[in-house]
């Protein structure tokens, strides 16, 4: 096999990385802030993939995107306050696991109810048409929009969290809740805003799926475990961890896939997890407060 | 404290006991004739257990508008969700059998739960028709491996992958095939036998993968096939995967032609007719476009029930149906054991022209059907009697 | 941290009150504690007597099954508080020794079971070896990976396990022993088989949660560091719990899976599992016999909802989250709380 | 000066469990303008205290007041934009972020305008922080940490600065700079309310001693007249003075580190 293969694996695996990227770094913020492991998070993909199923045939590609990010984000809010902060306070860490997962048994059994268990595809003049040429590979542009909306949306990311003065009090509350309540954040306005940002991110992960791939109740369920174990790798809660670990996991599966076979593609990434585990149990890039 | 909990054990037996209480005693004589049939109705294979079950029905309510059986005794379906896997099936043939009181049971659609479904026909005496499953193993185990009670009426894989593979050294323009299949019970038989079977024709597999089902991304076997000097991909994958793969294979240019079992209808037509699956053929044991005046008044109706045309599972399972109520007739019982006498001396006319005839391991000879795509129209290339 | 309250149940109080003399052999099959296991167990024992259909002896059968793995499952997270999702996994590996034993060995049967049960023990200690140590959030992840990478070796390893159509066609389990020939080749034989096994199997666990160990095992779930301070190598006991559990579930998933003669990597699937967090959530996280009864319960449930599965899943997880937003304890917990009220409230006016 | 900076509490109860008080029916107003060190054996709900008035306790009961205002129903939050301000034990910033990261924090409730200027005070006033702007605050030494944690504190100039027990693990050079910088906070109108082990060192840096036990103010005085009363000597050796109340068991130590 010659470089052009290679070349196009790495794009596949870039464009793998890019919808792991969004999903795991919603996953670690959710994580972060909350101390939440959210177990809808691949319910809740699925639900931006039927969202934008449902806004980019009457809107156009890039508003039913930001559209969905938006319906998602007030889902977010809902839950958290409508559920999440619900809970009892004495052991709401694997409470909030199980109720989560309670969660993801209504919203994805709920759309086989409502919308079939079939797959569906979007009409074909919805679709971005074409595809580009790098050198030899070939990449659909669909696949293109994938990396764009992701390397767009998690640059925003990197911006919020990191030069405005709400992304600083999510860090805070994830790196030292204790300091977070004395220098005077609420814990109520970061954890609304933190479900917002991670339901929304996953929102946008199916989001830019739906014209590549077809639309279906179960898309989540095997994503969902991916994605745990990339944001385990990464450290738990830390979001450029999950962001980073996501394009690795996504270049590892595309060549595993590339030169083994579909199997070791879909098994890499556990045995990526299980080595790391062994070497160093934290996490790549933990950031020691949490875990 | 003793009180309650003597009153929640009380509670414990009580529940088990009123379910017991809803039991009916089932009357061979008389009344309906029930016919079970476990198909997957949830899972990843549901859309096609669904068209399995229309074809069940519309057998049934043919028969029932005609008068029903053994002197207007009116068919029923009791129909269980097997969820395409072993263990579920297994639960759903036990309550067919054990509780819904079948005469006969269709299924279960799926190779694996078939498979493990079979051992309990066996145990309790009831036929099970396979229409559906394709696993070579079915056979061997039946008839004379040992299974009296199941009956196979759709062929093998491993004659439908002969069929195809002499199909496609005769067409001479494909000497290297890629097999992608789906890692269940029928992917797996099926990649095994097209595999053996190509490689008796002197055709070279460059590759066989088997992803998961529900598996949404091919783009790492798109790349490979593209560089890996593939001429054809032989699927073996079913329902929402089918339609990914060819949907992203339209959208990245492999332009390649497609073998293998792929259902040259509906939405998966409509992709194919582009240009670049030009050659796309494809081995069924069915197709709608089959000239027959039986198939015709078939399609016709299902055509008008459902607004589709009826697919292979639709019409195994109508066969199915038909296969069962001409042996209930002859057997003048809906007794099991009797249904069973009077299937293995089946001889029974198909819609597709071939005959239903059980051999020593119970499993028919109906014809199948190559099948290619020509100007953007599926068309029947040859058939031949598996 | 309320919990710490609850290590004394109300029952037990009650019965060291009642019954002050005790023969040896009554004290050995756990003494004051033996209470709730003898009417239970009397249950079990009626049920073939009065159910008439098979096919609700079958119900009954998976019900005993939960029974077992419901209290495994609360034994791990209700009394260590030890988030597993491998025990899923634990129940197919049990039944895939057990079923590979029987098809490719000459193995006696029941030593094949325990062999099951065995298999399964020691893949939890070597799993449980790596993750106790680590924090809530990584041991529930990593045991869900695990679980999921079992289903994939279950598919791909097919000389072993028969890839995606498993092994099936597996023989009623059968003991001869001279002139006794005893086959459990209809429902109604399988459920003496299990039952025996499931009375068995839950003294065993409500033994182990009234000794000296199980204190230790809530004194970890309420403050690890805590017990951890007073000597104890909690790290040990999680080990040591976490493999009992999943020699008690291997066998369990051993017995389940020669009821049902196939065995297949959807065995691995969620549903199992969440049905076992259901019925512990809902029975009561530690509290014995409110998640054995809640059981029983989520068995017989389906059969007379008679609903599709998907619908019976949504009222599944909206009965998980009402659960723990309203009925935190559970309804173990929320009986218990009363009970011990009242006996507070007994203990104030008696004294007055 | 000010009656508007004057803490005081009444009737006040606080703990963890709710009806086990920590903190036992206190009344007390601390002195404006000084340095008031609270002192007393382990298990004396002194932490309880500083946190109580903050807010982050389980539950209270009675009442906290800064001047005239009750502020009890306020929130933590509230607390704080009422001229509280907390140092609690134990690290309390954000270690991944620097220096003038936490500093930007620390001003999360003043008016955006507001906050450069206040930043810029913060690295004025603190110039050993200054010189390690861009650390992470993670990386800091034990000391610079406190200081940063005093800084963030007084960023929101707070009428009163609730610190525990800041020279917890730190050199006696660390230390004393410290309690240098905790009088020059209150040179300038503030009052500091301290919870200190280091009973000699606290309080011979204070002007105000409290001595709690058992949940209750067992004496105050002036820090110099309570440092040299040998009673106290009693209390600090394990032993308990008579006041205190009999067959309660100092076992609360573990609420105390409870965190929040």
């Amino acid at each position: 096999m010659d470089a052009t293969y290679t070349w196009e694996l790495l794009a596949n695996g870039v464009v793998l990385g890019s919808s792991y990227a969004l999903l795991a770094a919603g996953l670690a913020v959710i994580f972060g802030v909350l101390n939440v492991v959210n177990f809808a998070h691949g319910a809740l993909y699925m639900l931006g993939a039927f969202a934008a199923y449902f806004f980019i045939p009457l809107t156009g590609y890039w508003i039913g995107i930001l559209l969905t990010a938006a319906t998602m984000a007030i889902l977010g809010i809902v839950l958290q306050e409508g559920l999440l902060r619900r809970l009892p306070p004495d052991g709401a860490f694997s409470r909030s696991m199980l109720l989560t997962l309670g969660l993801a048994m209504i919203i994805q059994n709920g759309a086989i109810v409502l919308w079939g268990a079939g797959p569906r595809q979007l009409p074909e003049d919805s679709r971005p048409q074409g595809h580009l040429l790098l050198g030899d590979v070939i990449i659909p542009t669909g696949r293109a929009f994938i990396v764009v909306v992701a390397v767009a949306t998690l640059g925003a990311l990197y911006l919020l969290l990191n030069r405005t003065q709400v992304g600083r009090a999510m860090r805070g509350v994830s790196q030292n809740p204790t300091a977070a309540l004395v220098v005077g954040i609420s814990p109520e306005r970061i954890g609304r805003l933190a479900m917002a940002l991670g339901v929304g991110l996953a929102g946008i992960a199916g989001a830019t799926l739906t014209p590549v791939f077809t639309v279906s109740p179960q898309m989540g369920i095997t994503i969902v475990f991916k994605v745990f174990a990339i944001v385990v790798i990464g450290g738990l809660g830390s979001v450029p961890g999950a962001v980073i670990v996501a394009y690795l996991v996504g270049m590892l599966e595309s060549f595993a896939g590339g030169y083994g076979s579909a199997m070791t593609q879909s098994i890499s990434v556990f045995l990526f997890m299980i080595a790391i585990m062994l070497v160093r149990p934290q996490g790549l890039f933990s950031t020691e407060v949490r875990v | 404290m003793r009180t309650r909990t003597l009153a929640a054990a009380a509670a414990l037996a009580l529940t088990v006991v009123g379910c017991a209480s809803s039991t009916d005693s089932p009357d061979t004589n008389s009344g309906p004739i029930t016919i079970g049939l476990s198909a997957p109705l949830s899972g990843p294979a549901a859309a096609l257990g669904e068209n399995e079950r229309n074809g069940v029905q519309l057998a049934i309510d043919q028969i029932n508008q005609d008068g029903g059986l053994l002197g207007s005794r009116k068919l029923t379906l009791a129909a269980q969700d097997n969820a395409c896997n072993p263990t579920d099936g297994v639960g759903s043939v036990t309550k067919l059998i054990t509780q819904q009181q079948v005469s006969a049971v269709i299924g279960a659609l799926c190779s694996g739960v078939t498979l493990a479904a079979m051992p309990l026909a066996k145990r309790y005496q009831v036929p099970l028709v396979v229409a559906t499953s394709t696993s070579p193993d079915i056979t061997t185990a039946a008839g004379k491996g040992g299974n009296d009670f199941t009956f196979r009426i759709n062929p093998s894989d491993a004659t439908l992958a002969v069929a195809l593979s002499s199909y496609l050294h005769k067409a001479g323009d494909v000497r290297k095939v890629a097999i992608l299949a789906e890692d269940s019970t029928y992917g797996r038989t099926g990649a095994a036998a097209l595999q053996k079977a190509l490689n008796d024709k002197g055709i070279t597999v460059t590759g066989v993968d088997f992803v998961a089902q529900g598996t949404s991304d091919f783009s790492t076997q798109i790349s490979k096939y593209r560089n890996n000097g593939t001429q054809s991909v032989a699927l073996y994958i079913s329902g929402a995967d089918h339609l990914s793969f060819l949907r992203q294979a339209a959208s990245a240019r492999l332009q390649l032609p497609v073998t293998g079992r792929v259902e040259l209808e509906g939405q998966n037509l409509e992709i194919l007719k582009d240009e670049q699956f030009a050659g796309s053929s494809s081995v069924y044991p069915y197709s709608s476009l089959i000239k027959t005046p039986a198939n015709a008044k078939f399609a016709k109706a299902y055509e008008s029930a459902h607004k589709t045309p009826p697919t292979y599972e639709s019409f195994e399972g109508y066969s199915a149906v038909m296969v069962l109520a001409d042996a209930i007739s002859r057997a003048k019982s809906s007794d099991p054991k009797a249904i069973q006498k009077a299937l293995v001396k089946t001889d029974f006319t198909s819609l597709t022209g071939g005959t239903v005839k059980f051999d020593a391991y119970h499993q028919a000879h109906d014809k199948a059907f190559i099948l290619q795509i020509k100007n953007g129209k599926t068309v029947i290339v040859s058939d031949v009697v598996t | 941290m309320t919990a710490a309250l609850h290590v004394h149940e109300p029952e037990e109080t009650n019965d060291v009150m009642s019954r002050k003399s005790s023969s040896p052999l009554h004290k050995w099959l756990g003494g004051r504690h033996l209470g709730p296991l003898l009417p239970t167990a009397a249950a079990i024992a009626l049920v073939p007597a009065v159910v008439t259909n098979d096919y609700f002896i079958d119900v009954a059968n998976l019900a005993l099954t939960f029974m077992v793995l419901g209290t495994a499952f609360n034994l791990l997270y209700g009394y260590v508080g030890m988030l597993s999702f491998a025990q899923v996994a634990f129940v197919g590996i049990g039944g895939y020794a057990s079923s590979w034993l029987v098809t490719h060995t000459d193995l006696w049967q029941p030593v094949a079971f325990l062999a099951g049960g065995g298999v399964a023990a020691l893949v939890a200690a070597v799993v449980g070896a790596v993750t106790v140590r680590l924090s809530e959030g990584a041991f529930a992840i990593i045991t869900l990976s695990f679980t999921l990478l079992c289903a994939v070796v279950a598919a791909e390893w097919t000389g072993v396990t028969g890839g995606r159509q498993g092994i099936f066609g597996l023989p009623a389990p059968s003991l001869s022993l001279g002139p006794v020939d005893l086959v459990a080749d209809t429902p109604r034989s399988y459920y003496y088989l299990l039952a025996g096994f499931t009375v068995l199997a839950l003294w065993a666990m409500q033994r182990l949660v009234r000794s000296s160990a199980g204190t230790v095992m809530i004194a970890i779930r309420d403050n690890e560091p805590l017990a951890k301070a007073q000597g104890y190598a909690t790290n040990n006991y999680k080990l040591a719990v976490f493999s009992f559990c999943a020699f008690v579930t291997g066998l369990t998933g051993a017995l389940h899976v020669f009821r049902l003669t196939t065995i297949d990597p959807s065995i691995f699937d969620f549903y199992l599992m969440q049905v076992m967090l259901i019925i512990v959530i809902l029975g009561g996280a530690g509290t014995f016999w409110p998640v054995a009864y809640s059981a029983v319960l989520f068995a017989v449930l389906p059969e007379m909802l008679r609903m599709a599965d998907e619908a019976r899943l949504i009222v599944y997880g909206a009965l998980l989250v009402l659960g723990l937003l309203f009925l935190p304890q559970g309804v173990g917990g929320f009986l218990r709380a009363r009970a011990m009220n009242r006996q507070l409230r007994d203990m104030r006016g008696g004294r007055s | 000066m000010p009656a508007d900076r004057h803490l005081s509490v009444s009737a006040f109860s606080a703990g963890y469990l709710s009806g086990v008080p920590i903190v036992n029916d206190l009344t007390y107003g601390f002195a404006s303008g000084s340095l008031t060190t609270i002192v007393g054996p382990n298990g004396a709900g002194k932490s309880s205290l500083l946190k109580g008035i903050y807010g982050l306790t389980r539950w209270c009961k009675g009442s906290i007041r800064i001047g005239d205002r009750d502020i009890t129903a306020l929130p933590a939050w509230g607390r704080l934009q009422a001229g509280i301000s907390l140092v609690p034990q134990g690290r309390c910033n954000f270690p991944h972020m620097t220096v003038q990261e936490n500093l930007q924090l620390g001003v999360y409730t003043l008016p955006r305008s507001n906050r450069a200027v206040a930043v810029a005070e913060a690295l004025d006033q603190f110039p050993a922080l200054a010189a390690q702007r861009t650390r992470a605050a993670g990386n800091l030494s034990g000391g610079q940490q406190q200081l940063l944690e005093i800084a963030m504190a007084m960023m929101v100039h707070p009428r009163v600065l609730l610190i525990d027990e800041p020279s917890l693990g730190l050199s006696p050079k660390a230390r004393c700079q410290i309690f240098d910088k905790l009088k020059e906070i209150t040179d300038h109108g503030v009052s500091v309310v301290m919870v200190e082990q280091n009973v000699i060192e606290g309080l011979a840096a204070s002007d105000i001693a409290v001595v709690m036990v058992d949940g209750r103010i067992h004496r105050h005085g002036p820090a110099e007249e309570v440092l040299n009363d040998p009673e106290m000597k009693n209390v600090f050796l394990g032993g308990r003075p008579d006041t205190a109340a009999p067959g309660r068991e100092p076992d609360r130590r573990r609420h105390d580190d409870d965190g929040i």
